[in-house]
């Protein structure tokens, strides 16, 4: 288990919103800010856009961690989409965690436009949580096929 | 009975060869498609009014009537793009592979067309399953079987108006006479605008030794089957198809069951004596 | 055949006996209630019980079953490796045999056989159980159905004193219980005395053949609507029902690989019939529950020649509003009543 | 009098009165300890009402699809109230369209007729926050019968073992939505699951599909959910719904100060933030 944990490089989604955070991710290459490859980037109108289905369909399609970020409070493009989105995702991040799924799995952050270091933080700080948390298994979708039909299937 | 019968659920693989694109809108598109193994193509024995259930892996199966007509060499359907798999199916390209099972359903009743006049009433997209017929009986083998065949075609714009190559070639035929009508003309229209209902009380056909075959949406069959009866069309002699949401195409799933019926087994062709005895569930 | 006995007190090493060769389903208790399920040791079996909550359908038509898995880079499909070893369905009430004998007509009628349903039944011993007592939403008497005895059961237990009577109805059955003691004549009368005096109570419900003439007549009456004003459109009758079979087909992929699921689906959800046009040839809670009703009692009937409703009363059991098919029957009679 | 027939009086003032067009209330069920939903709209049939402690379901699920039918009067416990109150926030009904028929609830008892409901137990509101006319006396009530308190179980376990125990409850759920359709406050046309373009979760009953439903359903409710828990009555499998309940109405409580349908002039909790919100669990 310690092994496979030591080498596990997790697959983390990111939702950044597309004009704090994913704007922040730019500045961050532009920096030459370095960080882990583990993040697949989706990026979002607003962090109001993220509907709790999109984080739940992440970690159900083997996910390992899920980020969702957007701009600081008070810098929301479209005023206070992340104002709600803040509320919607206290909910969920304490309701799964109340059913038993790790703690931390599911990560929010505030990262603005201008912090291209901050998000190379976010992103190492994120990266190395989830590599503690081993690969996600308590909300992945079995799909059960066995390896023989699996091989066939695959053959041209 | 065999101790493992045939699995009827499985799809035959079938390869694209030529999409059309049929609206000026773009979202209806005949596709034409040839069998990857042949000897699928030799089991799969159809005739006009059938239907095939037609599959893209990974997002599901439709049924969708066969368009061509088995005098022709490769299957034709007809797609409008409307839910998950039509959508799935106008995002491919020719040489793309999709799965087939079928021949599902009934036929029109060809036995009963022989030595009659043919009327066609179709609108939109209810001309699909029409023209497998339709082309069936003007081949060079069949066509004597059928006295005077006529073919009433309408659709929204003259945009809408699908098979224009087919259209066309009926309208040339001297053995048959083909007139079309469109709800709204369009900039370089010159041809006839009204509903399809409309243009058959102008036709005022004959109900003596015609049967009157008619396909399209739900508002026009109500207001077509209403004409035919008050041009002495008996209901016998009124043929239509129905489309049901379906999902097994084989009896079992219950979808499309309008009374005793499934439309997939014991339609989708029926007589409008029939559906007179079914309830309105359709 | 002879009948054989078996005492009460040998059922669990009987049982264990089945294990090493079959999969075994029995009812199991578990959270307050008893379900059909697969059984590793004999002594999970518990027969304290009214009927289990869900039905025997799904040992052969399950509510989730991979029809085949596919790749969509190759194009590539295959169907899932299947399970040789034969299922002994044991304990099984008379009116989930009764719904076994439906499902067989329909998944074998017609001209397509549904390998799935027909892989797993064919490859089956069905050992029923005599209901001791009706429960207060049953009504299988109603349908004619014997509590204590079934065509379909290959073996059929009776319990009585400390024994249970064993009906031998065929020889895959005989070859389970070869080694079982052959019943007395004694037995035979105990068992039929204690049939007699267990006959069904009387229902307030139209007979069969005048219901059916009065579901063709009250097709349009508008006690359909009356009746489905309290239903809330779940499922729950239906996906509990032993005949119900509606499903849905369905894909799921995961990257290139997928799988076509088949699951149960129910007539009573308003989507059901949703076209992808958006035309819904059943958009009222009357039509939805008259298509539930006149399925069993009428369509089914017509093409597959019995009624599909085994007074199980399980819908009625589960019915989050209390709709009570019975209730619904008489409702249906009086309706007619009133317009004759 | 007994809460019964002062339902029975009160209902046929209105219909006599023409105040208002149907009375929706609790008739008898088809065995013992059940009751059914009726739709009463004429005088004369008001004897069909009953009470007792097993009007189990939460009727203001039919006032939204009956409001065509004028001004309605309905037998509403408490907890059914409070989701009244949020049918008229989201203006799915309209106050003056509905008269409420309400009670000092005792609590409603399982079908074996001595075991409480767990959430009655846990009811803290038993008087109606908002009402048109009460039967019976106006008092608090006690509720002294013994009931299951799965919640408190659920909760003293770790986080394996809790996730293992949401598991085994969701492996019951034979997903026939019979917890969705029972609740008022899904009244969505379309639901989440039921959409096709995208297909959010598979349809059969593979677990962390139904983990999926679940979760986000209790999402969708929360600050609107009542707690009148006839989900979970209503459930044919008998799932454990209540933790995720518990959670979701704690957090209201805790983080945002909500409870849903006590004040009609409150916005739902989700609906409304406030910028010093609760912003600890951010990076």
């Amino acid at each position: 288990m310690a092994e496979e944990v030591e080498n596990f490089e997790p697959k983390i989604v990111a939702f950044l919103c597309n004009w704090c955070s994913y704007a922040g991710a730019d500045l961050a290459g532009i920096g030459r800010y370095q960080y882990p490859p583990n993040v697949r980037v989706i990026r979002v109108p607003c962090s109001g856009r993220v509907d709790p289905l999109y984080i739940l369909k992440a970690l159900q399609n083997g996910a390992d961690g899920v980020l969702v970020s957007g701009c600081h409070p008070g810098d929301c493009h479209y005023i206070e989409g992340n104002y709600y989105a803040r509320r919607k995702f206290a909910v969920l991040k304490n309701l799964l965690e109340a059913l038993g799924l790790e703690e931390g799995r599911v990560q929010f952050s505030w990262v603005s436009a201008a912090e291209g270091e901050r998000f190379s933080q976010v992103i190492r700080e994120v990266t190395e949580s989830v590599k503690k948390l081993g690969p996600a298994r308590r909300m992945v979708k079995s799909f059960e096929i066995p390896k023989e039909i699996e091989k066939e299937i695959a053959e041209a | 009975m065999s101790e493992n019968p045939e699995n009827p659920y499985l799809p035959r693989p079938m390869r694209i060869v030529r999409i059309t694109v049929e609206s000026s809108t773009r979202d209806t598109r005949t596709f034409e498609l040839e069998w990857v193994n042949p000897e699928d193509g030799r089991a799969f024995l159809y005739l006009p009014g059938q239907f095939a259930e037609l599959s893209v892996l990974g997002s599901g199966e439709a049924p969708i009537s066969i368009t061509s007509s088995p005098t022709q060499p490769n299957l034709q359907f007809c797609i409008k793009r409307m839910g998950v798999v039509t959508t799935a199916i106008h995002y491919m390209k020719e040489g793309d592979t999709l799965g087939v099972r079928g021949p599902y359903g009934n036929t029109f009743p060809l036995d009963l067309f022989k030595g009659k006049n043919i009327l066609f009433i179709a609108g939109g997209i209810g001309l699909a399953p029409l023209r497998s017929v339709i082309n069936y009986m003007l081949d060079d083998s069949h066509r004597k079987d059928y006295k005077d065949i006529t073919i009433l075609y309408g659709a929204r714009t003259p945009g809408d108006l699908l098979f224009k190559y087919d259209l066309k070639a009926w309208g040339e035929r001297p053995d048959v006479a083909y007139l079309e009508t469109v709800d709204r003309a369009a900039a370089g229209y010159a041809g006839r605008v009204g509903f399809v209902p409309a243009l058959l009380d102008q036709t005022a056909p004959k109900p003596k030794d015609t049967v009157a075959i008619t396909c399209g949406p739900p508002i026009m069959i109500k207001y077509v089957l209403k004409s035919l009866t008050e041009l002495g069309f008996p209901p016998e002699m009124i043929i239509t198809t129905l489309e049901m949401r379906m999902k097994c195409g084989i009896g079992k799933c219950g979808r499309c069951n309008i009374g005793k019926y499934y439309v997939c087994i014991d339609g989708p062709v029926f007589s409008y004596a029939q559906l007179q005895k079914m309830p309105k569930e359709y | 055949m002879k009948d054989k006995i078996l005492l009460k007190e040998n059922l669990v090493s009987f049982g264990n006996s089945l294990i090493e060769q079959y999969r075994l389903i029995a009812p199991v208790k578990s959270n307050g209630f008893s379900l059909y399920k697969p059984v590793g040791n004999a002594s999970e079996i518990c027969l304290d019980y009214l009927r289990p909550l869900k039905s025997a359908k799904e040992i052969f038509f399950p509510q989730n079953e991979t029809l085949f898995f596919f790749n969509k880079k190759t194009q590539k499909i295959a169907e899932p490796a299947y399970d040789k070893k034969p299922t002994i369905l044991f304990g099984a009430v008379a009116c989930d045999l009764a719904g076994i004998a439906a499902q067989d007509r329909l998944f074998s009628a017609g001209a397509y056989l549904d390998s799935y349903y027909l892989k797993r039944r064919r490859n089956s011993i069905l050992i029923g159980m005599a209901c001791p007592e009706p429960g207060e939403m049953c009504f299988c008497g109603f349908f004619g159905i014997d509590r204590f005895a079934s065509d379909i059961a290959d073996l059929f237990f009776t319990p009585f004193s400390d024994k249970y009577y064993i009906k031998v109805n065929t020889e895959a059955g005989a070859r389970l219980v070869e080694s079982l003691p052959d019943a007395a004549a004694a037995d035979a009368k105990t068992v039929e005395r204690l049939r007699c005096e267990n006959a069904e109570p009387k229902w307030d419900i139209p007979p069969l053949d005048e219901l059916a003439r009065m579901l063709a007549e009250g097709f349009e009456a508008d006690v359909w609507d009356e009746i489905a004003q309290k239903c809330i459109g779940c499922a729950a009758c239906t996906f509990v029902c032993p005949t119900c079979h509606c499903f849905d087909i369905t894909d799921e992929a995961k990257g290139e690989i997928g799988r076509r699921v088949r699951t149960w689906d129910g007539c009573m959800f308003p989507k059901f019939t949703l076209h992808a046009s958006g035309h819904n040839p059943r958009t009222k809670g009357g039509q939805r529950m008259r298509q539930r009703i006149l399925h069993k009692f009428s369509y089914f009937k017509d093409n597959q020649g019995v009624v599909s409703c085994t007074g199980c009363g399980r819908c009625a059991e589960i019915c989050p509003v209390n709709v009570d098919i019975r209730e619904v029957l008489k409702q249906l009679g009086e309706a007619c009543e009133r317009k004759s | 009098m007994d809460i019964q027939s002062e339902i029975q009086k009160i209902a046929a003032r209105l219909l006599k009165n023409k105040e208002v067009a149907m009375v929706i209330g609790y008739g008898a069920g088809s065995a013992p300890n059940r009751t059914a939903p009726v739709f009463i709209d004429k005088e004369k049939d008001v004897g069909k009402l009953v009470f007792n402690r097993f009007c189990v379901n939460n009727l203001s699920l039919y006032l939204p699809r009956l409001k065509e039918k004028g001004k309605i009067a309905i037998v509403a416990k408490p907890c059914d109230v409070r989701t009244i109150v949020c049918l008229i926030q989201e203006k799915q009904i309209e106050r003056d369209k509905v008269h409420i028929i309400s009670f000092a609830c005792p609590g409603l008892l399982e079908k074996d007729g001595k075991t409480l409901f767990a959430s009655c137990a846990e009811c803290a509101v038993t008087l109606p926050p908002v009402y048109d006319t009460l039967s019976g006396e106006a008092k608090e009530m006690e509720r002294n019968e013994p009931f299951t308190d799965r919640v408190a179980d659920f909760f003293s376990k770790m986080p394996a073992e809790r996730w293992e125990m949401f598991k085994a409850e969701m492996e019951k759920c034979i997903r026939c939505y019979a917890c969705r359709n029972a609740c008022p406050m899904c009244y969505c046309e379309e639901c989440f699951v039921e959409r096709s373009l995208p297909r959010w979760i598979g349809e059969g009953s593979e677990v962390t599909d139904t983990m999926i439903f679940h979760i986000v359903r209790a999402i969708h409710t929360a600050g609107r959910c009542g707690e009148c828990g006839a989900c979970a009555r209503a459930c044919p499998m008998d799932v454990n719904l209540a933790p995720l309940a518990k959670q979701i109405r704690e957090d209201m409580l805790n983080l945002f100060h909500h409870q849903a349908g006590v004040d009609p002039n409150a916005p739902a909790a989700l609906e409304t933030f406030k910028p010093d919100d609760y912003n600890d669990f951010i990076k």
